[in-house]
């Protein structure tokens, strides 16, 4: 299994790194925010149908380019350092996975492609974004195909030209296709504390989707890991941007006649939230790797989940505390990843149900190397 | 005075005097002139020299008969308690009375972007001219400064002497050219702040309060002040008028100015008491992980309470040697805010990122998780208060300070 | 309710600490940690005779003192300070609280009075330690009171002269009692981490216990909280004596020129210490205070052991940690109260079992105030 | 020499010269004299000036053949790398052999009780006469010093110069009436350290390594090869002996001494590698409040492990920007043995309180809660791992210093 980034992947962050750094500063980053659909539609031709972001992780055969977890973790944690504004984690990742993972082959052949290359923008209405095991109590489809329930968080609902949904059935679960502005369905845009991903709340009401696949137990565990693991890059990106940023504050700014830097209790705050950061970020990593190397279910992702969710939090929370009152106010960035790192905490699960779900696993493998 | 006496007497200046259909103002005027506004001032300044036993009757009185008292709320009380102890007879004579009936509205102008836990280090300049001092710098976190219409100012008069040498304590007139306040956003959407610019503003030499360099003097006995304050006002909270009548409304409405700053107070402490509600409605209390983090709360916020219980019994029976109390307790708020927040996280799950009218209690957890950053900095950040607690109460040597030679010589911000 | 200790109290806790500071210096600590049965007969006696300490929670109609938990939470908060060597928990509190709250009126008057001036040593032999549903596992009595099973941690159960025991009967718990010496009674030392209070193993094999009362769960419940709470004074005790001599040592230890109490991490480590240790006091104060108002149960007994369990630990640890090198010595003092500190936190139940105690009661009662 | 030539040419060396039968000394002089002992030391000093690939087929032949090699374990090692980078050509001829050959044990003499974090402030004296060196001092935390036959010693040959500047390096030897080793027993029972008293003890002219005042760079030098050892040795750890033969045998017995110090360090890293047996064992796994804990646990080890594979891939590939691996895997090997301690107490219960032979795991357990707190305190504190970090990896300011000046006037214990 690999280790660490190969020669190729490190160039291409670079390049990734570049385009975000370009494309995505904090001022288009507030400027999007401010907006309804919450995305620059020419950046987002850019990254998909120029640099091909959205079909990297997404298998050939479909459209994609064939590269796995690890390359979109790349494409995550800069995304995360900057707060990139976009659908790609909701089209590209979450729709992009679960057609991979749950629909049959002639879904995949229709729609994958689409994903891929970015032309359509899809979402995955999940009802429940806590645990697996959870998925399924609130949307349901009769025989014919009618879906009727509710989700009350679609990332990017309102923008989505399509929704995949998963919806309980008589036994299992199973995937449909619906339209996004197909009859008896309705999205309702939520406010969120983080202002640059958009959430709306879809309700369906007899709305005749189109059946592309099955959910198993498995399958929904293996997309959950694949998910949680993406997620976890962004986290980890916006983190290390964060401590960045709050290290090159404290050696400017003076108090006392000294920079605030100096102060032995600041300076052990920021080794601590290196730790963290090293240790979650190693993490990270490895889950990546090991989505990368095998189909088997390993504690990893869960782990990725639970430790990149607090490192991304408690930086947050300190990279405020160390700026003082100015850390707190709207005119100063922190916030923004204050918000995204809040959020992110708690989609795909909060990190005690991720730990939890380490402990399920681990019990049933009895191995943890 | 004896107790009933004290009673008597105000009860029957109230029957003559009070009316619920005077102007507000009106009717404090009355009071002031009466010396009940104030009765634990002196009988000089407007008072009665009461003890604060007498003064306590008195605002009994108030509270069973309903009756409106003096304004209170506030930076006003800040800027009237420092001029009484520090202010000139003159200063005492022409502020003090419309503080009292809520005609002048007051804000703090002390801290400054350079100079957040540094107080000292204020940069804003006062120049001495013929027959005025020239005011030139920024301040910040000034609440209720757009309505104000006074500001007590601390700036540096002198940068050739130590940091804390060089400063003076001036009262500023909130309505002129040369100041210019803007409102200052947080990351919670209020703005509950401003930012104030003072451009060439101007400051008549008599409104120099304890002398040319004794600006640090003057701003210690107003922070404490604040912290009597805070601890205070935690237990009290603003009497809510209720009744009709003229007097009423406008009270009302002052309250209302007044408390806007403020509305999101209770959110920054991170709302522990919303917890056990929320975790019975989300049936998130059936989890043993979330149980302990729960407890882990109980205790703390429990012990906070116990905590200061006993501190206010000791302060009651005479006791001493409390003295950290505020810090300690402002240390554990930061610590409950915390945990709560998280708890609060735990318990909401995925629901947690919602802000909107569907999210929880319609909004006021979302709100309190992003208010919660504010409790460890607001009013002394916690590392200011450790360093409080080592230094004063466990007595812990202080560290060389780095600023200690002319103010002009010292590296700081802006340089 | 009371808020703050009495004067009468403040006095009284004046003449307890003088008497410990005499009679349980390190030295004596030391020394009686390599005994056998780890108590000073002399110093007992003046104790429970001259004193009359050992009787103080106890009622006067049984030979006590007619005070109550918050007079015994005095004492046992001086003897934690000093490491105090001797049987005043196992005897005084756990056999004086178990009889007062589980015997029969016959027994308590012939048995609590000995108790209560200390003549008689006797101890608890409890089957499980760490909460109160699960006692009378082990240790089960016959309709004719031979009592048959093992506890594996009794306090000074090797220099006891008579042992309570908790027994399991056809429905519900009894009290037997039973001489130390009896047939059927085998009594064997366990090691300790701490050798400062002793504890063994009580094995009995159809041993001719005397039944002298019963005990309800509401009983043992009340006699849980009355014991956690004195042990949770013990624990404040011990934590407030580590962060006094801690904090002196940072102010004479010399690093880089300069005390070690100088540097801001030790400085803002102590002060959060200080913080814990306050609330814990709070707590366990407030907790005592409770138990002598009223019978009914409220969370704070609990609440006061987990959190002086929680403050004591780390505080054992920051005081070490303070000290480097020569705090891990064996020459230096901190780690006999380390190793008590290790001991009070899962005697009687780890913090996160009275936490989860707190909760049940909590949910019961639905009343925090 | 190609890999194939050094395999070939060592093998024919070992079934010419070697037999299980000579003793241990006498085995390690033939390795010695043929530059097998030390194959990537120079040419001249006992070596053949092997790249570390080349070394590495060296120690393979080694191991695939079962055969012993030289002296490597303890603090001969770090004597012998310093002498060698910073020795004389007479110290090195005089030295290297017997340590290589195991005739000659050291020790570290660094430490004081007066100096713990604060190497550079050691204050044992070294006072040149005549035709020698006088050293009277106190050091601590020698392991294995009451083994030595020699020791590194730093100590202060000038007073008048700032701290780092008047230190010297000195070889001692451990035999003489001037030095007394007294056991040091830690509050775990085990007496892993010594004391070690200099009263008049002697060096001789020659035994200086790196000039007078050069101590401070030469000591440096030695924490340096430490420090790689120490992250060495947690992967591999010495090979044990296995077959039968006298060498075998002596060089077992050197081994018991070598390791006796170190059969406690597993336990002050918390013993992770028990928690989930036994979690199962007592049924506390299906506790979800010791779930909880257990997995925050598994992650820090995890993580630990996985950054660790990361560091030393990138080291071998040559990569670089990595340098704080040290020092954050040693802070976090702190916490771990924190939690794991933790969790280990919330899975024994009451029971946790037993360390005799009827506690868990014949008392590993017990022996692990009073043995971790040295986890964060040996080989430098996680304060001083913390300091590291934040300025040599996040480059934040260093706090002025308050020891700059001639060594006798800056503050110290003992004064």
């Amino acid at each position: 299994m690999q280790t660490v980034l190969s020669d190729d992947q490190v160039q291409f962050k670079h390049v990734v790194h570049r385009f975000f750094d370009t494309h995505s500063t904090t001022t288009a980053v507030r400027a999007l925010a401010e907006t309804e659909t919450g995305f620059d539609p020419l950046v987002w031709s850019q990254l998909s149908e120029t640099l091909g972001l959205t079909g990297t992780h997404l298998p050939e055969q479909y459209g994609g380019h064939g590269f796995g977890p690890v390359e979109l973790g790349i494409i995550q944690e800069e995304m995360g350092r900057t707060l990139y504004c976009g659908p790609f984690f909701s089209s590209a990742v979450m729709a992009g996975y679960a057609l991979e993972r749950f629909a049959d082959e002639a879904a995949k052949t229709e729609r994958l492609p689409q994903i891929a290359d970015g032309s359509i923008r899809a979402t995955l209405v999940l009802d429940d974004l806590n645990h697996p095991s959870q998925v399924g109590r609130l949307i349901a489809a009769d025989q014919a195909g009618a879906l009727t329930g509710s989700a009350p968080i679609v990332l990017d609902g309102c923008s989505a030209e399509v929704f995949f949904i998963v919806a309980r059935e008589d036994s299992g679960l199973g995937l449909y296709a619906l339209a996004a502005k197909a009859p008896g369905a309705e999205v309702s845009a939520q406010d969120s504390i983080d202002m640059t991903r958009k959430v709306a709340r879809v309700t369906l009401q007899e709305a005749a989707g189109t059946r592309i696949g099955s959910v198993t137990p498995q399958s929904l565990n293996r997309f959950w890991d694949l998910t949680s693991v993406a997620l976890a890059h962004e986290m980890i990106g916006g983190a290390s941007r964060l401590l960045d940023e709050t290290v090159e504050y404290t050696k400017g700014r003076y108090q006392f006649g000294r920079p605030i830097g100096s102060f032995q209790a600041l300076k052990h705050r920021c080794a601590d939230l290196l730790m963290n950061l090293e240790f979650a970020k190693a993490a990270t990593q490895h889950a990546g790797f090991c989505l990368a190397a095998s189909d088997q279910e390993t504690i990893y992702p869960s782990m990725a989940k639970a430790m990149a969710a607090d490192c991304f939090m408690e930086m947050a929370r300190a990279a405020i505390q160390l700026r003082g009152g100015i850390g707190f106010t709207w005119e100063n960035d922190t916030h923004l990843w204050f918000k995204r790192a809040k959020c992110d905490e708690v989609l795909l699960g909060a990190p005690y149900r991720h730990r939890a779900r380490m402990m399920d696993i681990l019990q049933e493998t009895q191995d943890v190397a | 005075m004896s107790h009933d006496g004290i009673k008597a007497a105000l009860e029957a200046f109230l029957d003559a005097e009070f009316s619920p259909d005077l102007s507000l103002v009106e009717w404090r005027k009355r009071l002031v002139s009466a010396g009940w506004a104030a009765p634990s001032w002196p009988d000089a300044y407007f008072g009665r020299d009461f003890s604060q036993a007498e003064a306590l009757v008195v605002s009994q009185v108030f509270a069973e008969r309903r009756v409106v008292g003096a304004a209170q709320v506030g930076p006003r009380r800040l800027a009237a308690e420092t001029i009484l102890a520090h202010g000139t007879h003159e200063q005492k004579q022409r502020y003090l009375p419309k503080i009292l009936t809520g005609e002048h509205a007051w804000c703090q102008l002390f801290s400054e972007p350079g100079s957040g836990s540094d107080l000292a280090g204020a940069s804003t300049r006062a120049d001495r001219k013929a027959d005025h001092w020239l005011i030139n710098g920024q301040k910040v976190w000034n609440t209720s400064a757009h309505h104000a219409d006074f500001g007590i100012l601390v700036a540096r008069s002198n940068w050739d002497l130590p940091k804390h040498q060089g400063l003076s304590y001036f009262l500023i007139d909130m309505r002129q050219p040369g100041v210019e306040v803007r409102p200052l956003k947080q990351m919670n959407g209020h703005a509950s702040f401003n930012e104030v610019f003072l451009t060439d503003a101007r400051v008549a030499l008599d409104d120099l309060v304890g002398g040319e360099g004794q600006g640090w003097a003057v701003a210690t006995a107003t922070l404490s002040i604040e912290r009597q304050g805070f601890a205070r006002g935690r237990s009290q909270g603003a009497p809510a008028p209720a009744s009709a009548g003229r007097v009423y409304e406008e009270l009302a409405r002052e309250l209302e100015i007044d408390n806007e700053p403020y509305t999101w107070y209770p959110q920054r402490e991170g709302r522990p008491d919303l917890i056990l509600q929320r975790a019975q409605e989300t049936g998130a209390i059936e989890d043993d992980a979330v149980r302990q983090e729960m407890a882990k709360l109980v205790c703390l916020t429990e012990a906070a309470r116990i905590s200061a219980d006993q501190v206010s019994a000791h302060q009651k029976s005479g006791g001493q040697g409390m003295l950290p109390a505020g810090s300690i307790g402002k240390l554990g708020a930061s610590v409950i805010a915390r945990q709560a927040a998280h708890v609060h996280t735990m318990i909401s799950g995925a629901s947690a990122m919602l802000s909107g009218p569907e999210s929880a209690f319609e909004g006021v957890i979302a709100e309190t998780l992003i208010s919660v950053p504010a409790i460890s900095i607001a009013g002394g950040t916690d590392e200011i208060q450790r360093n409080i607690i080592a230094e004063r109460v466990l007595g812990m040597p202080k560290e060389q300070r780095m600023d200690t030679g002319p103010f002009r010589d010292i590296p700081r911000n802006g340089q």
